[in-house]
């Protein structure tokens, strides 16, 4: 089961959680990964650009990859787009298979995944001041680990 | 062919998509975007320095040596920032 | 901030990552996991008993040695108890971090120790035949590679 | 002392706690273990297999030659098995 999604309003893991393993009775683990918007260095909101189809494609190979390489029984990616503001959750994956190990690895490896290929933009914005979010090498070194 | 462009590529250019007939004497992506970069001032500034950006051709990410025929869908954006 | 809970009824995951976000600023990824009774066997429910108070102190110790090896923002252990009908949800990890990697690591940290420490029991049902549940030795395995 | 059994010590014992006076020459977890075994055919087949079996003093997993004294809280259980 893949569910991917893109939306501005936020999401609901129990409800993607219960969908990952209401007709699935070999489904003993569900992992998922929450991010939020970190408002430590005075960021008020971000606001997120993405390439639309793309972005579903992207992701779809993303899971496609991560099914080839762990026995999994699903894989949901819900991204939110537009403006958020700080502590808002931005994005979540979450992944069901029989045992934890295969889950958790493979929710780790979405996330480093999704960060270097799905097309999105974050423009930060500190009280007015607006700046686009640089990448960030160590997500390039994150990702390299699992080639 | 569709160009589009996002983040800060697109509010340099300010505009987000235009269609072009394929200019004479361009084969790849880097040809393309050296192109671009003569159209004026805010494409001279998205495109100075081709090391700061990635491009998808038909939603496939591909390097600045591939390939683009007249009725590609590419586009040209920063490294992403999602997650 | 720490939350231990041993309880009979389901929890929320909604619930607890918002527990966990609300207060940090500086929370940037909250990873969760859940386990759930696999019915693919033919196990109809499985019964879950466990040492009251050691059980709290045990899984306190085990959030005390991941706040040892990882910056973490908090760290939440949710154990149901009682008969759990196959499907149901058994147990909620979930931690937060502000980066991504600590809260990845630290859950699954934190679900190995659980299996060889936290003092519970399981016993399965299948249509009647009760059977105590089998200490597995790769869980024993997974817990010492953090050694 | 205040014994505690979980699981199926409990249900081959016939009971989950009890108090005792800690029985003359019992020094150590594995001795409590040994002289409860000869208390009757539900300890006996409780404690056959010592190997099979884990123990608590007061709260903390300890190995069997742990120490246990008059006013411990001792456990004895099977490997656990929750998460």
């Amino acid at each position: 089961m893949r569910t991917i999604r893109i939306q501005a309003g936020v999401f609901d893991v129990n409800a993607e959680i219960a969908a990952l393993t209401k007709d699935a009775a070999n489904v003993g683990a569900v992992v998922t990964f929450t991010g939020h918007v970190r408002g430590d260095d005075g960021l008020s909101s971000l606001t997120l650009e993405h390439y639309p189809h793309m972005t579903e494609r992207e992701i779809a190979r993303c899971i496609g990859e991560a099914e080839q390489r762990w026995p999994l029984l699903g894989a949901t990616v819900i991204h939110r787009i537009g403006k958020l503001m700080r502590g808002e959750p931005i994005v979540l994956v979450a992944v069901a298979a029989t045992h934890r190990q295969a889950a958790f690895a493979a929710a780790e490896f979405l996330m480093d995944y999704l960060k270097t290929r799905a097309p999105f933009w974050k423009e930060e914005d500190r009280g007015g001041a607006k700046r686009w979010v640089e990448h960030r090498e160590s997500d390039a070194q994150r990702a390299k680990r699992w080639e | 062919m569709t160009l589009l462009y996002f983040a800060w590529v697109r509010q340099k250019i300010g505009r987000s998509e235009e269609t072009l007939a394929l200019p004479e004497g361009v084969a790849t992506v880097g040809e393309l975007a050296a192109w671009l970069a003569k159209r004026g001032a805010g494409y001279a500034d998205a495109f100075a320095d081709p090391k700061r950006l990635r491009a998808a051709v038909n939603q496939d990410h591909v390097s600045f040596d591939a390939p683009v025929s007249a009725n590609d869908e590419v586009a040209f954006f920063p490294p992403v920032t999602g997650g």
